[in-house]
């Protein structure tokens, strides 16, 4: 009892909306929902619901940085991209026997954390901020998809797996998991579904942990003064450098089960309109937390897709037309202003006096 | 005999974003007068002289200025009617030079005249000094010296001071002092000073205001102001 | 052995020279205010000392200690911490957070919390504790900021300007924390311009002028230095709070 | 009777929708005939229709949701090869049925598509060698950097070779890029006898403009522009002048079949700003479908498949009689070389009747013997039995 | 090839590369330098300068009226959206990311509903002159002219003029300039429409060399990004510089190495300056400036 009231606490702080008894006990019964709902649904309703759900992490990642670090990356589509795409070479070139797609993923996203410690560090310690980092971030991920698209000739090949340029690359096999009695194939279905969904409270419940601990502590600090925050004795490079990989490694996961998911990644997925997706995503869902982050991507990609289906030609003119009036109309984000709404009961985070 | 009010407000309410600190302000300006504001940290000064320029609204109450009511006016017209306002906090223009900081200065008035400029540069040389260097880059009472500057250029009818002498050396505290009483007594120049530095406000002022909590709660006459003890109870609330 | 040292440190900008080789020691526990005109170079020696600029030459010792190419944080981990000039809080976290994010790794979670409501009765912010810091008056910033500062239980402690916009009754108030933080042992380093707050604090009093040490003595030698009163403080600098 | 569905996924909005807008409208043409005229086989025709906005993800959401969701009997998908590789993992998972109705870099080999677009081989080895005999042996290409282009231009290589002539230069350009200085004093240093262009896209469509105004001057060939983007009529005369298309299809064309479907098109979208070979192809599509599942007596794939396999799948389209290839499930076409004049007008100076999607089936791609899956190149082959 | 002619095509290239970065750039430059916002629309405004300069050349309108028409549609239209959106945001600068990518979906699919998916051009004017065996098309030169025409036009705007140092003011300190006497919100609009008029003005310039599509402005985008980063806050200090470094870069990568390494050669130079300069080339430029 006590162990899992102080587990819960840990969970609380002032970096996170939503606490008390009464927010958990909204969140179990959404988690059973969550659980309950393929069973009254059809294959392609969960199907697409994971496909909402494999986003989630980038975003989530994106939050961590951007909200909670306060530095805009606009690049976390490059390591979505480089561990999706390390993702397919590992497994054309090894297949999925054994479990073998499991390490392909945890490969993959260590290949994004590299990259992204490798960037990371060019960035932090060469005190690149602001509206900087975002352009170079951005800058990386149109050079790889610059050059991506160009790998279309044979002679652009890693082992077995063509790059494939432009077109993308495709016939990777989904995610497996070893199984008594046969592996067990992660199509986009119920299987696939309750995998991600594990994972996705897991990566939630472990970053609320982390925002709230003295680490998530010294982000904010950073984001709101960083000179200070040096003051206080933190190295603040090291911080964000922290909170960099961490979110890239999040990018990573969308990527590989993105990748999995439709057992294809293209170039484009490092273009231009797919980085600025991430942001609007959270933006729109109110960055600097991590619930209305996740809220608001799966509102976002939900309502964009069914204005998509049903709005015909004037779907992209309604889309902006919902952005610009929830900047204007909502300044924390939509789930912020929601949960302002809602969440009263639920002694929502104190913010002051503003 | 007294002078004709210039400034003055009647149930002044203003605040941060549906938090109330001034609590109904009844103050009077008269023409050509040098009226400081004295009170503890936090009690509301710096909202008073913000929300008398405009930069926070008035929720409720009256500002009255050259009998006409300016509570609804937006800053800067406020400002081209003659109020000028010296910030807590500086408030430099950090990416432009000490020159341009004082041509922002003049633009209510359509520019800085020449006889302008140069007097205000003889009050403070260091700005001529540095007439090129960047603001932002200049040591703290620098910069201080720069927005009392850059606000006389424009020669306004009513400045508002917000704590002048803050990060001054003390000589040039002195000088400040002479220089708004000299400006007073030349030009009529009324004066609204907000400060903790004692020596300042009794140089300087020939009435004064107690704030606490939002509120008027004494009202002190130029003799009462000699009374070195009074004035620090007051401020020690 | 001093605590902080400084030599023959310079610092230019350009073609000013803002620092001009200054020599200056600290011996543990003392409180030494350091004054001089605007643009004497007393938040450049300041920054030096923190690391925030590198000096164009010389050295700085911390406790015996080189520090002239130290990282900021890595000097703060040594036991400075300082309050700057224009206050640098956490504007948009609550006023206990700002503390917490302080203190966090200076206390033991059991205890953290009793410290943060210890050092907000202290700093007279208990209530505005969940408010948040850019929401506070000026005067309130500078003690928060202060609060900060004295909370990582620095062996120096760095003060610039901690009294500007405060209260005589507040700056009163100030000096007597110096004096009781000095109590315990605490070597305090204190850029003022209020001479009051010199003469409560100082044991020593360094003038600064054009980067150069000026001066050097006893609040009374300081104040009683003609030169020092022609540059800096003017005839009647003293009557008022002696 | 219970309607035959057919899923339509094409980009209505975003960077490709001026080629493809009428691919569409096409489709929509052809299902009004045959729902006038009985439906297939007493069936109606139900178009099921999502706007993919030039998205790759959209295709991969949509593909998805017309299989499971409207449960369509085929789809028709597609313009960018990109988004066509980006569903065809999703139609072979859920085994679906997926037409694509695209000129393009040819190479797929793939029981669950059919293909009614022109591919390289129609295209170069009738345009490379017609040019060559005309201007002169000297070969320039631009070409997209992408698959497309580069696996064009590989072909354009090969065909030059081949009779005899010489690459005297080839650039690629990425897509979206619209600034063509450079490349215009490249060409005019290798001093070609004709240049190859294979640019994709519109903003790559500047290129015409800008070489017209340094007064390049030389004789163009190119199997994508004018057929798919109509530059003839959206850039100022004489800009595209001496410009040679192979293509399948044009409004232009000038027969009684064309002429007749032309101004069908025109009937029902008076504002079409042009009816393009992708137009032509998607409609020549769904009455390729018509008559499949009326002779399978079936919507099943592999009923259809048996239909194709008897290698008689033929009808007489606007540009002429297409018929199905049984191996590659590919068209065999009409391939009009279509000249641009000074005035942008267009004359036919050479038609090919019947030119057969060959390379696939001489390279090993069988599909009523097995199904790879897979997309091929010249320099990437099927691996030999 | 002799010498002459080598040079001259070098520097057509450099002047051609060096244009189209100055002003695809500009417009975004002044935004973002001044106001500190991003603005993804750009290349909306680019495409509205196009569309109504190829309008009113098809209407009539002599081809220099119908440039600078487009220009001052663009500006007319930037102060709309900084009058209705933008000015609502300036307190939270990344918002602007969000509205002003909602405003260009709008600006491009509601320009493809009302005007249809391409529109036809005008042509290229002037005609072509010859330079040791290459022809070169004159109209490029007169972009290049343009280009350091908006240059200079906009150094003395924003240094010599009041306005300029009004809205200087007004963007570092707003409440300030506002006490000092300054219509902020006058000087906020016009601002942004002076970029809003300087992307039409791109877009009319390049109008007649280009395909005219709702999406044309994204071909404008990376290259005005690029540059302005490059060149740093200040953007009267940093843009001129910044095209000429880069115009250099694009144009060696590209000639030696074809538009590919022109690309990716541009995006690693921003990744080399911004770690080399962090403050871009106008923080260099003023480092020392006392
Ligand atoms: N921007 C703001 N938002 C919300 N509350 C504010 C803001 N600025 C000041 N306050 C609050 O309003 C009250 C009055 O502040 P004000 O700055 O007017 O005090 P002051 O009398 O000038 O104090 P000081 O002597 O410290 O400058 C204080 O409680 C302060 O916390
Ligand atoms: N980055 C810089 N560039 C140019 N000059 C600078 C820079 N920083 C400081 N200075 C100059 O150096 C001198 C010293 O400044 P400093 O801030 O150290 O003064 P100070 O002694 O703290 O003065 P004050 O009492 O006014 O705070 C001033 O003349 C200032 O203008
Ligand atoms: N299929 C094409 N042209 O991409
Ligand atoms: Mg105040
Ligand atoms: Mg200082």
């Amino acid at each position: 009892m006590n162990a899992t009231f102080r587990f819960f606490s840990r969970l609380e702080g002032p970096q996170t909306l939503g606490r008390g008894p009464l927010f958990w006990l909204g969140f179990l019964v959404v988690l059973a929902g969550a659980c309950a709902y393929p069973l009254f649904s059809d294959g392609y309703t969960v199907g697409n619901t994971v496909y909402f759900f494999t986003w989630v992490f980038m975003a989530l990642g994106l939050s961590l940085i951007w909200g909670y670090g306060g530095a805009l990356s606009f690049g976390q589509t490059a390591f979505f991209g480089i561990a999706g795409y390390s993702y397919g070479v590992l497994t054309i070139n090894f297949g999925a026997a054994y479990g073998f797609t499991l390490v392909a993923l945890v490969l993959a996203v260590l290949f994004a954390a590299l990259f992204a410690v490798l960037l990371g560090y060019f960035l932090y310690f060469g005190r690149i901020s602001g509206v900087f980092l975002g352009i170079v971030t951005l800058s990386v991920t149109l050079v790889l998809e610059r050059f991506m698209a160009q790998t279309a000739g044979p002679e652009w090949h890693i082992g077995k797996a063509r790059l494939n340029g432009f077109n993308g690359m495709s016939a990777m096999p989904p995610l497996t998991l070893p199984w008594p009695g046969g592996d067990l194939v992660l199509f986009p279905d119920v299987e696939l579904y309750y995998v991600v969904l594990a994972l996705m409270v897991v990566v939630y419940l472990g970053l609320r942990i982390l925002v709230n601990s003295p680490f998530g502590n010294v982000l904010v600090a950073i984001r709101e003064n960083p000179e200070r925050a040096e003051m206080l004795g933190y190295d603040i490079r090291k911080y964000q450098l922290g909170a960099f990989v961490i979110g890239a490694m999040l990018a990573g996961l969308s990527g590989v089960l993105y990748t999995s998911w439709g057992q294809y990644i293209t170039p484009s997925s490092m273009g231009m309109t797919a980085a600025a997706l991430p942001i609007v995503w959270v933006a729109v869902g109110g960055r600097s937390d991590l619930t209305t982050t996740l809220v608001g991507t799966l509102v976002v990609l939900s309502v964009f897709q069914a204005l998509t289906i049903h709005g015909s030609q004037y779907a992209l003119v309604v889309m902006g037309v919902l952005l610009v009036l929830t900047v204007l109309l909502a300044p924390q984000g939509l789930a912020f202003a929601f949960a302002r709404l809602i969440a009263r009961p639920f002694r929502s985070r104190k913010t002051g006096d503003v | 005999m007294r002078k004709e009010v210039l400034l003055s407000t009647l149930g002044l309410r203003a605040g941060y974003g549906g938090k109330p600190v001034l609590q109904g302000l009844d103050i009077e300006v008269r023409e050509s007068e040098i009226v400081a504001v004295i009170g503890r940290n936090g009690v509301g000064k710096s909202t008073l002289m913000k929300s008398l320029i405009g930069l926070i609204p008035a929720t409720q109450g009256s500002i009255v200025y050259q009998g006409k009511a300016v509570e609804r006016l937006a800053a800067h017209r406020r400002a081209r009617l003659g109020l000028g306002y010296v910030p807590q906090g500086r408030d430099v223009f950090p990416r432009l030079t000490v020159g341009e900081n004082i041509a922002v200065g003049g633009m209510r008035a359509g520019g800085v005249s020449e006889a302008d400029r140069e007097r205000v540069l003889s009050y403070f040389p260091i700005l001529r000094e540095r007439w090129n260097q960047r603001a932002g880059t200049m040591s703290g009472g620098q910069q201080q010296q720069l927005a009392i500057g850059r606000v006389l250029v424009a020669n306004p009818s009513l400045i508002l001071l917000d704590e002048p002498s803050e990060g001054i050396q003390p000589n040039i505290v002195q000088d400040i002092a002479r220089i708004m009483v000299e400006l007073n007594r030349a030009t009529g120049t009324t004066i609204v000073l907000v400060e903790q530095n004692i020596d300042m406000i009794r140089a300087m002022a020939q009435r004064c205001y107690v704030l606490d909590k939002g509120r008027i709660v004494a009202e002190l006459e130029r003799d009462a102001l000699a009374d070195g003890e009074a004035m620090r109870r007051h401020l020690a609330v | 052995m001093a605590i902080l040292e400084t030599r023959a440190l310079n610092k230019r900008f350009g073609g000013l020279h803002v620092t001009n080789n200054v020599d200056l020691a600290l011996e543990p526990g003392e409180v030494h205010c350091l004054i001089g005109p605007n643009g004497a170079g007393k938040s450049t020696l300041f920054r030096l000392v923190l690391g925030e600029h590198l000096p164009s030459s010389g050295q700085i010792l911390f406790d015996g200690e080189d520090i002239t190419a130290f990282k900021p944080f890595q000097r703060i981990r040594r036991g400075m911490s300082v309050k700057f000039q224009v206050p640098g809080i956490f504007k948009a976290l609550s006023v206990r957070q700002n503390l917490e994010i302080a203190m966090q790794h200076h206390y033991e979670p059991a205890h953290l919390v009793a410290e943060i409501g210890r050092l907000l009765d202290f700093l007279k912010l208990a209530p505005d504790a969940d408010r948040l810091a850019g929401n506070l008056s000026h005067g309130q910033k500078q003690w928060l900021e202060i609060g900060m500062a004295v909370s990582l239980k620095p062996k120096l402690l760095l003060l610039d300007e901690p009294t500007a916009g405060m209260s005589p009754e507040e700056t009163h108030a100030t000096g007597e924390m110096v004096q009781r933080l000095n109590a315990d042992g605490m070597t305090v380093l204190a850029v003022e311009h209020d001479m009051a707050f010199v003469r409560q604090v100082a044991q020593k009093v360094t003038v600064l002028h054009l980067g150069q040490v000026f001066a050097q003595g006893t609040v009374d030698e300081i104040v009683a230095d003609e030169r020092v009163a022609a540059i800096y403080l003017g005839q009647v600098a003293e009557t008022a709070h002696a | 009777a219970d309607p035959i569905k057919l899923g339509v996924l094409e980009d209505q909005s975003g960077d490709f929708a001026a080629a493809t807008i009428g691919k569409v409208h096409a489709i929509q043409l052809a299902a009004e005939e045959i729902n006038k005229a009985g439906g297939i086989d007493g069936r109606p025709l139900e178009l099921v229709i999502y706007d993919t906005q030039s998205d790759n993800t959209r295709y991969q959401e949509f593909m998805r949701r017309v299989l499971q969701r409207d449960k369509v009997d085929a789809v028709f998908a597609g313009f960018s090869s990109a988004s066509r590789e980006a569903y065809r993992p999703i139609v072979d998972q859920l085994d679906g049925f997926a037409f694509y109705n695209n000129q393009y870099e040819g190479g797929v080999c793939d029981a669950h598509m059919i293909v009614t677009g022109a591919v390289p081989e129609q295209q170069f080895s009738t345009l490379i060698p017609w040019m060559m005999e005309k201007y002169g042996k000297k070969v320039y290409t631009l070409a997209a950097d992408y698959n497309f282009g580069q696996i064009s231009a590989e072909w354009v290589r090969n065909i030059v070779k081949e009779h005899g002539g010489e690459m005297v230069g080839e650039d690629f350009i990425p897509l979206g890029v619209s600034q063509f200085s450079q490349n215009i004093q490249n060409i005019q240093k290798a001093k070609p006898d004709f240049v190859v262009t294979l640019l994709v896209g519109t903003a790559q469509a500047s290129y015409y403009e800008q070489a017209a105004a340094a007064n390049v001057g030389l004789p163009m060939a190119s199997s994508v522009n004018v057929g798919q983007g109509y530059e003839h009529k959206r850039f100022k005369p004489p800009s595209l002048k001496d410009m040679y298309v192979t293509t399948n299809y044009i409004e232009e064309v000038d027969s009684p079949q064309s002429k007749a479907f032309y101004d069908k098109f025109k009937a029902k979208f008076p504002n079409e700003p042009y009816v393009n070979q992708e137009a032509e192809n998607s409609y020549l599509a769904v009455y390729l479908y018509k008559q499949m599942v009326e002779r399978a007596k079936s919507t099943k794939r592999e009923d259809i498949r048996k239909v194709i396999a008897q290698g008689d799948v033929c009808m007489d389209a606007p540009e002429g009689k297409v018929c199905i290839d049984p191996k590659s499930q590919h068209m065999s076409h009409t391939i009009y070389l279509a000249h641009v004049n000074a005035d942008h007008s267009i004359d036919f100076p050479k038609v090919w009747q019947d030119i057969k999607p060959y390379w696939l089936g001489e390279a090993g791609c069988d599909l009523t013997k097995s199904n790879p899956n897979a997309q091929y190149t010249p320099s990437n082959p099927p691996p030999k039995p | 090839m002799d010498v002459g002619t080598l040079a001259f095509s070098a520097l057509y290239q450099f002047g051609d590369a060096f244009a189209f970065l100055v002003l695809s750039a500009c417009g975004l430059a002044v935004i973002f330098g001044m106001m500190g916002v991003i603005n993804l629309a750009h290349g909306e405004f680019i495409m509205c300068g196009a569309y109504v300069t190829v309008s009113a050349a098809h209407a009539g309108l002599p081809l220099p009226l119908a440039i600078l028409l487009g220009a001052l549609v663009a500006a007319l239209v930037g102060a709309l959206v900084e009058i209705v959106v933008i000015r609502h945001l300036y307190e939270r600068p990344l918002d602007t990311i969000v509205a002003t990518w909602g405003l260009s979906l709008i600006a491009t699919q509601g320009t493809l509903i009302l005007l249809g998916s391409t529109m036809a051009g005008v042509g290229t004017p002037f005609g072509s002159f010859q330079v040791g065996g290459y022809s070169y098309s004159l109209y490029r030169v007169v972009l290049f002219v343009a280009a350091l025409v908006v240059l200079a036009a906009l150094y003395a705007l924003f240094n010599w003029t009041r306005f300029g140092v009004m809205a200087r003011a007004t963007i570092q300190v707003p409440h300030m300039a506002a006490a000092l006497g300054v219509d902020t919100r006058r000087v906020y609009t016009l601002t942004f429409a002076l970029g809003a008029g300087l992307a039409g003005l791109a877009g009319g310039l390049y109008a007649p060399t280009m395909t005219l599509v709702p999406t044309m402005g994204t071909t404008f985008i990376m290259e005005a990004f690029v540059t302005v980063v490059v060149g740093g806050a200040d953007v009267f200090l940093g843009t001129a510089p910044a095209a000429a470094v880069l115009a250099v870069v694009k144009a060696t990568m590209t000639s030696l190495y074809g538009q590919l390494f022109g690309q990716i050669g541009l995006l690693l130079a921003v990744i080399i300056v911004i770690r080399v300069l962090p403050r871009g080339l106008s923080g260099f430029l003023l480092r020392e400036r006392a």
